[in-house]
């Protein structure tokens, strides 16, 4: 196209959207983390109350007992849009494909302690499932948290948690040698094993929470606070003495996940907890119910691994999540104490 | 079920190799062409064999790659690993 | 080695519904609580085959991948200044209604896709919806990106989800699906997945994307495009669930029927005003909505319930009426549009003479004898320096909220006037189809938030237009009124003053 | 039937009720024929407005711009509210004779006019 047009006749007549400007002002070029995700979400006139719950509107702040000035403050330090978490993301499986491929094809499981595989099966495989109600519950946050900010991170979080349920899942059929034994005889042990039952116990309890940032707080930081720790590092670390490492190189991602997931999640819990006394209040009570019961699900499956180290390993990883959630302001410090 | 199927395809290099491939293995399918993009529509069935992609490719194509290439469907879809399919049933 | 491996679909298998178990510790009840307030009997969830399967390692592969190109032209675009090759400025109107209208909802399609993910008792399904879930939410901010760059030039887009949330034809998409995420799970799942998406969103998109190719806005063709892609998983998965759904239990097929002839209608009213937009705002024509209407609607749908027929399911009710309607319905919209420039955040204009003999020619049986001599009428009066407007509010239809402009289907110069009662007052509706759906449901209907209904009650900024317009974030003189004297038609004009000199190349492009 | 809902009883604010008008009740007006004016025009009516003041005042401000009002003659229209054929008359409030909230009035005037 041949066009000769005075520079100034295509200077732009406004940097970014209206709602973007007014928090960020009008001179300044927006993000595309910012143009994607602050006031997306309608917030007023809504036609019709909800069948399913007709107490509240569509998209209602009072499904949560957290309270906000305003719902944007939950910014994601990672600045995750569709685009830039997908690439992210795909990274991430290529270099999972990229281990599995490696130990796959080199034959390496075959070199860990036969009895450590076995553990290695039985500690990781069940906790598909707990990644299974993990992506219910991110699901759940998505759908009644409020403001676009919380929950495109929630539905993002969610669908990783599904990508993780899968990805331990191909672990169980590389242990299989490429059938379903493994899974099937995990999912028996997630069923009916008493080492599992708190922690299934749990998760279903998890189910039926209805305010979506106590779920926020039990399952992502609590839960995941305890188990994530415990599986990327005291049970990994257990499994060096077992000639270990294709089993570690396989779920060495579940370590990065984590960091990558607590930057989002801290910075949530950080803004919830800095608003208001009551907030901070009633996160710690939340910190509190869940921090017992997710210390209590995870002690049988622990002893199971480490034995009698097993218990001096949960509390550690318990007191490195009380220092965590107080260093964020989200427990007082009478409970940091304790 | 004699109802047509159709599927719509990108005209990209992978959208034109699997057109190739369909009126390949396809008796009876029609192919129509519009601007950037092919549909192809044939009574009850279509299907999509991967070998038939990946011979005209040159490399290995997966079905799922379809989701790289697809515009539009009508019909039921049935996918495996060396197949994939738009059908009436 | 390659003798033992599971197959894809046992794979799949195992990564989906094999994740999925019987809990003990809590009832199925307490942790589904909406799966049967429908009155939907689902007797086998694992009954449900996955049309795709799709685990998350491809999807993320294969969506990064699509990324990566969309976002190269939208950075290219931004580059060299892509708003400078559309055909003309008034195409853009039709990117203003999308980003208004469309780009919002695509955003409550993420949220409740994520509420199905949670709520629905079947694990096959939930992944399905959970994938439509980050889907939509992609559509919502690929659209916000790529039309981030016209709006830093052009008027109408800078406030859209504000307005949303308030203007009065906006009421009309917001409304359409406030209504489908109040509903059950089902009825969402009937109404947006199968209803619209599949029985109806070629009309949205085809139209729009064609018509952004035949005018030069290679970015929206491109976000169109990529979204077609993920549309295609939608509309089979709003296919297989609602067969999934007739096959479980034949006390399904009434309730369902009564979902596709109450979404039909009301995605149809819907589409009324994309229909104007093809009829009216692209300066090259992609085709008319009666033939739009002919291809997607009357072939496509007529192959889909000849398929459904087996379990009892019919066309939808008034099918029939809107055949009759399609050689109406956009000029009326145009006409509404026109009427209400002033407190709209898109342009109209009069309709030129090469337009006026393209609508008789795509409407032999119903332009030249309704609607031209109208359009004569205001382009004498503009040329009078009178150019028309509408100083009443309109009334609204109750249940699809358009101004109630339809005319009886047997006599098109007479208003459609419906009228119900409900708790001892009237509501009005502008079809058969829409009071239909206003009397099954009243107790919903007339909750409906009512753009002219809220100024009356104060409920907008104040009483006077300036007032609600200050309220709506309507910048007066630039995103509303005629686009002859608007800043976009002076910015254009200037735009291609510098483009004259190489006239002959552009001439020959013609 | 009613709403299918989680819980018996399904409702929501019913947003326009007359009470919520500040003392007009909503009236439509429709000049039949004239279709220009896409759609009959909403109007928050005092029920105590006199149907004069309606036929001197409120329908030539809302219609005047049409070209045809110039030659309409009011007193030989014919009316029609919610539905049947009415006689209003020009010094008694709209409100006892008839129209309510919501209610739909139209008319129809010679010459028939234009589209």
């Amino acid at each position: 196209m041949n066009i000769d047009i005075q520079a100034e006749a295509i200077t732009p007549r406004r940097q970014t959207f209206s709602h973007i400007a007014r928090r960020f002002g009008t001179d300044k070029a927006a993000s595309r983390y910012e143009e994607a995700t602050y006031d997306v979400q309608p917030v007023a006139n809504f036609h019709y109350r909800p069948t399913w719950d007709p107490e509240r509107e569509l998209f209602d702040p009072r499904r949560t007992a957290i309270e906000m000035a305003d719902w944007y403050a939950f910014r994601d330090p990672r600045q995750f849009y569709y685009a830039t978490y997908n690439i992210s993301r795909a990274a991430m499986q290529q270099s999972f494909d990229d281990a599995v491929n490696f130990v796959d094809k080199r034959g390496l499981v075959g070199s860990v302690d036969a009895d450590w595989r076995a553990m290695f099966a039985a500690y990781l495989l069940p906790l598909r499932h707990v990644e299974w109600a993990a992506n219910m519950n991110c699901q759940l946050i998505a759908d009644w948290g409020y403001g676009t900010q919380i929950t495109s991170a929630a539905a993002f979080c969610g669908t990783d948690r599904l990508g993780i349920a899968q990805i331990i899942s191909r672990i169980g059929l590389v242990l299989g040698e490429g059938s379903d034994e493994q899974l099937l005889a995990a999912k028996t042990q997630w069923l009916d094993a008493p080492e599992w039952q708190p922690m299934r116990r749990l998760v279903e309890d998890l189910l039926v929470v209805r305010d979506w940032f106590e779920l926020f707080v039990a399952q992502l930081v609590v839960l995941d606070g305890y188990v994530y720790p415990l599986v990327t590092q005291a049970f990994d670390r257990a499994g060096a003495a077992h000639n270990g490492s294709p089993l570690s190189m396989m779920t060495g991602f579940l370590g990065d996940w984590f960091a990558d997931n607590s930057r989002w999640t801290d910075a949530v819990l950080k803004a919830a907890a800095g608003e208001s006394e009551a907030n901070r209040q009633t996160l710690g009570d939340w910190f509190d119910r869940w921090d017992e019961r997710a210390r209590a699900a995870v002690q049988p499956v622990a002893d199971m691994v480490l034995g009698d180290r097993g218990a001096s390993a949960v509390a550690e990883i318990g007191a490195q999540l009380q220092d965590r959630v107080a260093g964020l302001g989200a427990i007082a410090e009478r409970e940091k104490a304790a | 079920m004699t109802q047509p199927v159709s599927i719509t395809l990108q005209n990209s290099q992978d959208g034109f190799a699997i057109a190739e491939a369909i009126m390949a293995d396809n008796p009876g399918a029609e192919r129509r062409s519009m601007p950037a993009m092919t549909k192809i529509d044939r009574p009850g069935r279509l299907e999509i064999k991967a070998a038939s992609v990946s011979e005209r490719l040159g490399r290995d194509w997966d079905p799922q790659e379809i989701h790289l290439s697809v515009i539009s469907l009508s019909g039921s879809v049935d996918e495996d690993d060396d197949y994939f399919a738009v059908y009436w049933r | 080695m390659a003798a033992r491996k599971l197959n894809l679909k046992q794979k799949y298998g195992h990564f989906t519904r094999g994740l999925d178990w019987e809990p003990s510790y809590q009832s199925k009840d307490d942790i589904f609580p909406f799966a049967k307030y429908e009155g939907i009997k689902v007797h086998d969830w694992d009954a449900w085959e996955d049309p795709f399967k799709l685990t998350m390692d491809a999807y993320w592969k294969f969506q990064a991948e699509k990324e990566r190109k969309l976002y190269a032209v939208i950075d290219s675009m931004a580059q060299n200044n892509g708003q400078l090759g559309i055909t003309d400025a008034r195409y853009l109107n039709a990117v203003k209604l999308f980003i208004q209208g469309v780009t919002p909802l695509e955003y409550q399609a993420h949220r409740h896709f994520a509420h199905l993910a949670r709520h629905l008792p079947g694990a096959g399904l939930r992944v399905a919806a959970q994938m439509q879930s980050i889907d939509e939410l992609r559509h919502c901010q690929t659209q916000i990106h790529t039309i981030s760059h016209y709006n830093k030039f052009f008027d109408g887009i800078h406030d859209f989800t504000h307005m949303h949330d308030r203007l009065w034809y906006l009421s009309v998409p917001k409304s359409f699906f406030d209504d489908a995420t109040t509903a059950g799970p089902f009825e969402f799942l009937t109404a947006i997945s199968f209803a619209f998406e599949y029985v109806l969103t070629n009309l949205l998109f085809v139209p729009f994307m064609s018509g952004a190719a035949y005018n030069g806005d290679m970015a929206t063709v491109t976000f169109g495009f990529s979204a077609q892609s993920d549309e295609s998983r939608h509309m089979t998965l709003g296919l297989e669930a609602v067969r999934f759904l007739l096959e479980q239990d034949e006390a399904n097929v009434p309730i369902v029927q009564g979902w596709i002839d109450k979404w039909f209608w009301r995605g149809y009213r819907l589409l009324t005003l994309v229909a104007m937009m093809m009829d009216y705002m692209l300066p090259k024509k992609v085709m008319s909505w009666a033939e739009a209407w002919e291809t997607y609607y009357e072939q496509a749908g007529g192959a889909l319930f000849a398929d459904l027929a087996r379990y009892g399911i019919r066309e939808p009710k008034y099918a029939d009426v809107a055949k009759a309607e399609k050689g109406h319905i956009t000029h009326q919209a145009w006409t509404i549009f026109y009427n209400y420039t002033h407190a709209a955040a898109v342009h109209t204009w009069d309709v030129d003479d090469q337009h006026l003999a393209w609508l008789r020619e795509k409407y032999p049986e119903t332009f030249a004898q309704y609607y031209e001599q109208r359009y004569l009428n205001w382009r004498d009066q503009a040329n009078q320096g009178k150019r028309f407007y509408n100083n009443g509010l309109p009334q609204l239809c109750q249940v699809c909220q358009v101004p109630m402009a339809f005319t009886e289907v047997d006599d098109p110069t007479t208003i459609s006037f419906r009228v119900s009662e409900f708790g001892g007052d009237k509501y009005h509706t502008c079809s058969d189809g829409c009071k239909d759906i206003f009397d099954h449901e009243p107790e919903k209907y007339s909750q409906a938030w009512l753009p002219v209904h809220q100024i009356f009650q104060g409920n907008c900024g104040g009483a006077t237009v300036p007032e609600v317009l200050d309220w709506y974030h309507i910048n007066q003189g630039a995103d509303n009124m005629d686009y002859a004297g608007s800043p976009e038609e002076a910015q254009w004009e200037k735009w291609m003053e510098g483009r004259r000199p190489a006239a002959p190349m552009a001439a020959a492009a013609e | 039937m009613p709403t299918a809902s989680l819980n018996p009883g399904y409702s929501g604010p019913v947003r326009d009720r007359v009470e919520n008008f500040g003392g007009a009740q909503l009236v439509y007006v429709h000049w039949e024929g004239h279709n220009n004016f896409c759609s009959a025009i909403t109007l928050p009516l005092p029920p105590e407005t006199p149907f004069g003041a309606l036929t001197a005042e409120i329908l030539p401000s809302l219609y005047s711009v049409d070209p045809d009002w110039a030659e309409v003659d009011l007193s030989t229209a014919r009316w029609m509210l919610d539905g049947e054929d009415w006689q209003p008359e020009a010094a008694k409030g709209i409100g006892e004779q008839g129209v309510g909230h919501k209610s739909l009035i139209r008319f129809w005037t010679q010459p028939s006019g234009r589209a």
